[in-house]
């Protein structure tokens, strides 16, 4: 693989298509775990963490089983060319939350103070569109496993520096005068949307 | 025939991983107590911090774990407040509603203004330059620091007083512990006549400074001796005393400190525009 | 032992009673905490003095686009502060337009914008100013991004068209092909992308002309000598320090030398990049703007390198030709971080409090 | 150490700011000696520490510079008689910071006659340093430059502290107050002379003495009295506020840093106030008590501005009617100098041991506090001689978030009043920080 592609990979994912400012998904937790930085980084973290586990699994299941014809035999029964790759989205649901949950339960036994920190948002990457999203984005573009792993991490780590940027953010907010119709989420909302529009200015950095 | 196999292939899957995730859920298990949730939920949420400890979570901790009895949250409705015992497996045991009372009257109509005063809008800010423009060093300084402190909204700041609206106020305590003078109090809620006033200085002092202040003239205790008590410039309805709105009118305090809690809840009603 | 005076003194007793002399009046002293004197300036005044500090940029502007130029910053400035009244009528809060922040605001947005702008967009702009980009945050003071900047990267990615047609100068450096039509920063990425000579950029020439302003491009964006007698007036008027521009503008300069180092022809010189389109402006007058940026030093060079390489990235590999007001949201994001970390330990930290200064010795 | 190690130039403090002085009202002219009043208020507790307990009731007549309350314990100092008389009631009166204290009358008889005087020890270069520092208790001297600790507690440090160096504050940054100047250019020999008792006390040789530049008279005094004496220094000062905060002071003359929540005695320094030395010689070699101490009346309102040696116990409209009143309406009264001084209420406040001016100011000087919205425009934390983030702080308080103000050190802060001054958004930035102080400091002494 060139090099120039990995630049694309990672700074694509990064900040040209960052996950949450570009394509706007994993609002969710973007919003639910960002008001402080301490939280952002845990989530960041295991974001990161998700995502790069989830899109390994995934692009070797896809690689493995979903994108290949399958001939097999069942007793008498003679499979030809079976394409399964149209239940990927259902497939790679199910293997992201059984990781998931299998990460929170991992996470409450070894590290309660994290546990504690990520509350109710660790269940939320179970079904968050991002973590789906990286792994989809990754079948779409047929992308080796590596690249796909490495896609993943990037793509999560585009969505922890959007969090902890929006982290800090929210800190200062708190202490600003901030009129009550708009305190709270819609707040948060518009910052997001002047942050979307100020990452646009990085479009066309690669093609 | 490709469906078939495409629904059978994830049905092992999900069978595989559901057992993967019931292996480890059961290997590194956690304990945790319902209660504590229950319990949380039954809470008012308000995390005022009346109970003493750090929000309505960690007090159904404590409930819980540690036996407190639920009693100290002031705000929990009588209902919820039965289902806590009920779930913590507490004795029941009897609440008394509490609520706030401002000790003054002396709102800007009545105190006398010796300076005036520019800076934080906080009382306890103020009561460390001079306590504000008001003359009396025991009096409310009417800045607010209560009502902004008041997590369910009770108290009002009108006309340089401060207001308790005892229908609101829950008894949780708050603003008895910012008040930087100290001159609110929590009486039960069905004692409804009080002196409304604090200042411990003599009669002729306080009569400068304030036309609404206690000047100690005795009138109530000589009427009902076991009603009121004096203690020293100042005369305080004695605790568990019924006092009606009846007896108040008969006494005619002269300053009007004497008075029930509903009319201290008019004060300053109707002067709004002049304030 | 003798004193040069003495302090022993046999005074006459002073009668008691009232005496006929003027004395304060009780009631009518005011009780404040210390410092009992403050120094006359505020906020009304700041923003006075940075718009007198923008008027060579505006007498630049109305000298090269003439009525258009006047029309924009007249629209812009009472949109803003049109915007500023109807948000505090209708938020029943204190008039804030007095303290003249929304029509620096409406000025700076105005020098920010191409001068055929149609008076909707000024509209839209200033309201995206004004109230997405303060008064929703609270006001003056609380607003994380800079309002003007947030205007522009709105109008640039809402109304692209609009905000890139340029009016074709009078005054301007004839000779050049396609340079009066549009911004010299969108025709040298233009030839870059061609791979065509970049020489005519880089010629004295051109770089002359760019910095005296007859060039085309946004209001305030073509005289960088007006922009920088302007920030003489900062200066003197000690309105800023000169941390931030100067990162900025170091930053683009060294940033642009390498890249030309390093594969020379996709981009011109150094001193095209900070001559053309809106570095001096943003540097002098929207990065340093109080409420947006790093309050210390060092966190304000930090702040302004990251604003040089944002733009300078844009500029070069993206697909905006101008990326000042991009890279100054984007590092407005960033002042939280950059405050925590870049703070100033208190007068006689220490890390370890083992340390302790040598006695006996004086440094 | 000897004084030839001296640096040239005392260092540069960063931050800091000179505001429009004022000092021009009061430069001129000499102390002036005030009229006998018929009555004093003399405030009980003139210290920190603990209040001395009154030895005398009413109806008993005392004598001048008679001591009628005796310290309670070490951080406590006696208090004495201002003129002869009887004494009267004893009764609240305002306290310079706005609480009520506790005051007893002395109700002159016009003799003003002295009590058997304390014993003189004009030789005090031999005389026993025990027998000096128990002389600066007896004669109730306190510090006397704004903070009145005992002195007597000050100069008597742990003797595991090694102090070497004498620091000597003839700053006088504040704006309008010319106390000290006057103090020094009259009594220069009174100051060298107790700087020598305190170093005597102290067993050291080294007296750092620094003075703004803008009081060369005070500084030729101070040299001319200090002539032959090589190990006392007259280091001339920029004139910076707060060139006389305590570790402004020591960093500037020395290059030492006290450290955060540290004491000077930390880096071998002892602090002291041209005032109280002056107060100390006059205690050690005349014998007299602190009874009596100069404070500058000034302002634009005031008619007739100037210094006075006033009497303990002394009401501030006194003091005014002697300053000839005044001219023009008058907005604050002030005690102590602009930046760190307390606005007064009413006349009726006394002056004591640490009054150091009368300010009057009028409509035209004082400008309103409006808590506007932080700029964070940097002036403050670039003027902040503590090099605090004063900005972020002063938002942190206004949210009442006091667990950041602590992390953001708010409790080094020194309420110097620069943040404040030079904020072009007006907010009462040092009262934020005197109030998030207050309430750290109830939280910590809760847990």
């Amino acid at each position: 693989m060139p090099s120039n592609e990995w630049l694309t990979i990672t700074v694509g994912a990064v900040l040209v298509n960052n996950i949450v400012l570009s394509r706007i998904m994993g609002i969710c937790p973007f919003l639910g775990v960002s008001k402080k930085i301490k939280t952002a980084l845990g989530m960041g973290g295991a974001v990161i963490f998700v995502m790069g586990i989830a899109s390994l699994v995934t692009s070797c299941l896809y690689h493995g089983l979903l994108s290949v014809k399958l001939n097999f035999t069942i007793g008498s029964l003679k499979v030809e060319n079976l394409d399964l790759s149209f239940t990927r989205i259902l497939v790679f649901i199910v293997v992201i939350a059984a990781l998931v949950q299998m990460v929170e339960i991992l996470l409450q036994k070894f590290s309660p103070i994290l546990y504690g920190a990520l509350g109710i948002y660790l269940p939320l990457i179970t079904t968050n569109c991002a973590v789906l999203g990286a792994a989809q984005l990754n079948a779409e573009s047929n992308r080796g496993i590596l690249p796909s792993t490495v896609y993943g991490l990037c793509s999560g780590l585009g969505f922890a520096l959007a969090l902890i940027l929006f982290a800090s953010l929210r800190e200062r907010l708190e202490l600003s005068r901030i009129p009550k119709a708009f305190q709270g989420t819609s707040i948060a909302l518009i910052t997001a949307g002047i942050l979307a529009l100020a990452f646009m200015g990085f479009s066309g950095l690669v093609k | 025939m490709t469906i078939l196999l495409a629904a059978l292939a994830l049905a092992l899957l999900g069978l595989i991983l559901g057992g993967l995730i019931g292996f480890t859920a059961k290997k590194f298990a956690v304990e945790t107590d319902p209660r504590i949730e229950e319990i949380t939920n039954l809470l008012p949420g308000a995390n005022c911090g009346g109970c003493g400890y750090a929000g309505c979570a960690d007090y159904a901790r404590a409930i819980v774990e540690d036996g407190v009895s639920p009693a100290n949250c002031a705000a929990a409705t009588e209902e919820n407040f039965q289902k806590i015992m009920a779930a913590a497996g507490q004795e029941a045991a009897k609440r008394e509603r509490k609520v706030a009372v401002v000790y003054c009257s002396g709102d800007n109509h009545h105190a006398v203004h010796v300076a005036l005063y520019n800076g934080l809008n906080d009382c306890r800010a103020a009561a460390a330059l001079s306590g504000g423009g008001k003359g009396c060093r025991f009096g409310c300084i009417g800045l607010g620091s209560c009502a902004r402190n008041c997590p369910f909204g009770a108290i009002e700041i009108r006309d340089g007083l401060a207001i308790v609206h005892s229908e609101l106020c829950k008894g949780c305590g708050k603003c008895t512990e910012v008040c930087p003078r100290k001159l609110i109090h929590l009486v039960p809620a069905d004692s409804k006549v009080h002196v409304f006033c604090n200042s411990l200085d003599k009669g002729p002092e306080k009569r400068k400074i304030c036309t609404a202040g206690c000047l100690a003239c005795r009138k109530c205790v000589k009427a009902y001796p076991e009603l009121f008590n004096a203690q020293g410039f100042l005369v305080r309805a004695r605790d568990g005393a019924n006092i009606t709105a009846e007896q108040v009118a008969e006494v005619k305090c002269p300053t009007g400190a004497l008075q029930t809690v509903e009319s201290h809840a008019n004060l300053g009603k109707g002067k709004e525009g002049a304030a | 032992m003798e004193f040069s005076d003495k302090t022993d003194n046999k005074a006459p007793v002073q009668p008691a009673g009232q005496s006929a002399v003027r004395l304060p009046e009780a009631g009518t002293l005011v009780l404040s905490s210390s410092p009992h004197i403050r120094t006359s300036l505020n906020i009304t005044k700041i923003m006075a003095q940075v718009m007198l500090c923008l008027l060579p940029a505006v007498i630049m502007a109305v000298y090269h686009y003439r009525w258009n130029a006047v029309r924009v910053i007249l629209l812009c400035m009472i949109f803003c502060a049109g915007w500023e009244m109807l948000w505090c009528k209708v938020m029943r809060q204190k008039q804030t337009v007095r303290d003249l922040s929304a029509l620096l605001t409406g000025l700076i947005l105005a020098l920010n914008v191409s001068p055929l702008l149609p008076w909707w967009l000024c509209l839209v702009g200033s309201f995206a100013a004004i109230i997405i980009a303060k008064q929703v945050f609270g006001g003056l003071g609380q607003n994380p991004f800079n309002p003007a900047a947030v205007a522009r990267v709105a109008l640039l990615v809402g109304a692209a068209r609009p905000m890139t047609t340029w009016a074709p100068l009078p005054s301007a450096f004839q000779h050049l092909d396609g340079v009066t039509a549009a911004t010299p920063l969108t025709a040298a990425s233009q030839s870059a992308a061609q791979q065509a000579s970049l020489d005519l950029y880089n010629s004295n020439e051109f770089l002359w002309n760019a910095f005296i302003g007859n060039i085309g491009g946004s209001l305030g964006e073509t005289s960088s000598l007006a922009i920088l007698i302007g920030a003489a007036g900062l200066l003197l008027f000690g309105l800023i320090r000169l941390y931030i521009p100067l990162a900025v503008l170091l930053t683009v300069t060294v940033f642009v030398w390498i890249v030309n180092q390093v594969s020379p022809g996709i981009t011109p010189g150094p001193l095209f990049h900070l001559l053309t389109g809106g570095v001096m402006l943003g540097a002098f007058f929207m990065a340093t703007d109080y409420v947006t940026s790093p309050v210390t030093h060092l966190g304000g060079v930090v702040y302004g390198i990251g604003i040089g390489i944002i733009v300078c990235v844009i500029r070069i590999w993206g697909s905006f030709p101008e990326g000042m007001s991009f890279a100054i949201v984007i590092m407005n994001a960033l002042v939280p971080l950059i405050d925590k970390f870049c703070y100033k330990r208190p007068f006689g930290w220490n890390p370890v409090n083992a340390f302790q200064p040598r006695r006996g010795e004086i440094k | 150490m000897n004084s030839h190690h001296l640096p040239l130039r005392p260092h540069r403090f960063e931050g800091g700011i000179h505001p429009a002085d004022g000092k021009a009202y009061t430069t001129d002219g000499t102390i002036r000696i005030p009229p006998l009043l018929e009555k004093y208020q003399l405030v009980i507790q003139q210290n920190i520490g603990v209040s001395p307990l009154l030895k005398v009731k009413k109806g008993d007549t005392v004598k001048k510079g008679q001591q009628i309350a005796d310290p309670v314990g070490n951080i406590s100092v006696p208090l004495h008689a201002p003129t002869s008389g009887t004494v009267g009631d004893v009764h609240d009166i305002s306290g310079a910071n706005g609480a009520p204290v506790q005051a007893v009358e002395i109700i002159a008889d016009g003799k003003d006659e002295w009590c058997e005087p304390m014993e003189c020890y004009p030789d005090w270069r031999n005389t026993n340093r025990e027998l000096l520092l128990a002389r600066v208790k007896d004669a109730g001297i306190v510090g006397m430059g704004g903070a009145s600790f005992p002195t007597h507690v000050k100069l008597s440090p742990p003797p595991e502290r090694e102090i070497d160096t004498l620091v000597i504050n003839g700053a006088e940054c504040e704006p309008y107050l010319t106390a000290d100047d006057h103090l020094m250019r009259e009594q220069a020999d009174r100051i060298i002379t107790g700087a020598g008792i305190c170093a005597k006390i102290l067993k050291i040789s080294c007296v750092l003495i620094g003075v703004e530049e803008n009081k060369p008279e005070a500084i030729r005094a101070l040299r001319t009295a200090a002539k032959g004496q090589k190990d006392i220094v007259i280091v001339p000062l920029k004139v910076r506020y707060p060139q006389g905060g305590e570790k402004q002071l020591i960093y500037a003359l020395t290059g030492r840093k006290v450290l955060a929540g540290g004491l000077p005695m930390d880096v071998g320094c002892e602090v002291q106030n041209v005032a109280t030395l002056a107060a100390i010689a006059e205690a050690a070699v005349e014998g007299r008590p602190l009874i009596e101490r100069v404070v500058t009346v000034t302002g634009s309102p005031v008619a007739d501005p100037g210094n006075y040696r006033v009497r303990l116990g002394t009401p501030v409209r006194k003091v005014l009617e002697w300053a000839g009143g005044i001219r023009k309406e008058v907005r604050k009264l002030i005690l102590g100098g602009p930046m760190m001084g307390f606005a007064q209420s009413s006349l009726e406040v006394t002056v004591s041991k640490n009054t150091s001016g009368i300010l009057l100011l009028g409509a035209d000087e004082v400008r309103q506090f409006e808590a506007g919205p932080c700029l964070s425009c940097g002036r403050c934390v670039e003027a902040c001689p503590m090099r605090l983030l004063v900005s972020t702080l002063s938002k942190v308080c206004e949210n009442e978030r006091y667990d950041l103000a602590d992390e953001n050190y708010v409790m080094n802060c020194m309420e110097c009043g620069i943040c404040t001054y030079v904020c072009p958004a007006g907010r009462p930035n040092v009262q934020h920080f005197r109030r998030a102080k207050a309430e750290i400091r109830a939280l910590k002494r809760r847990k």
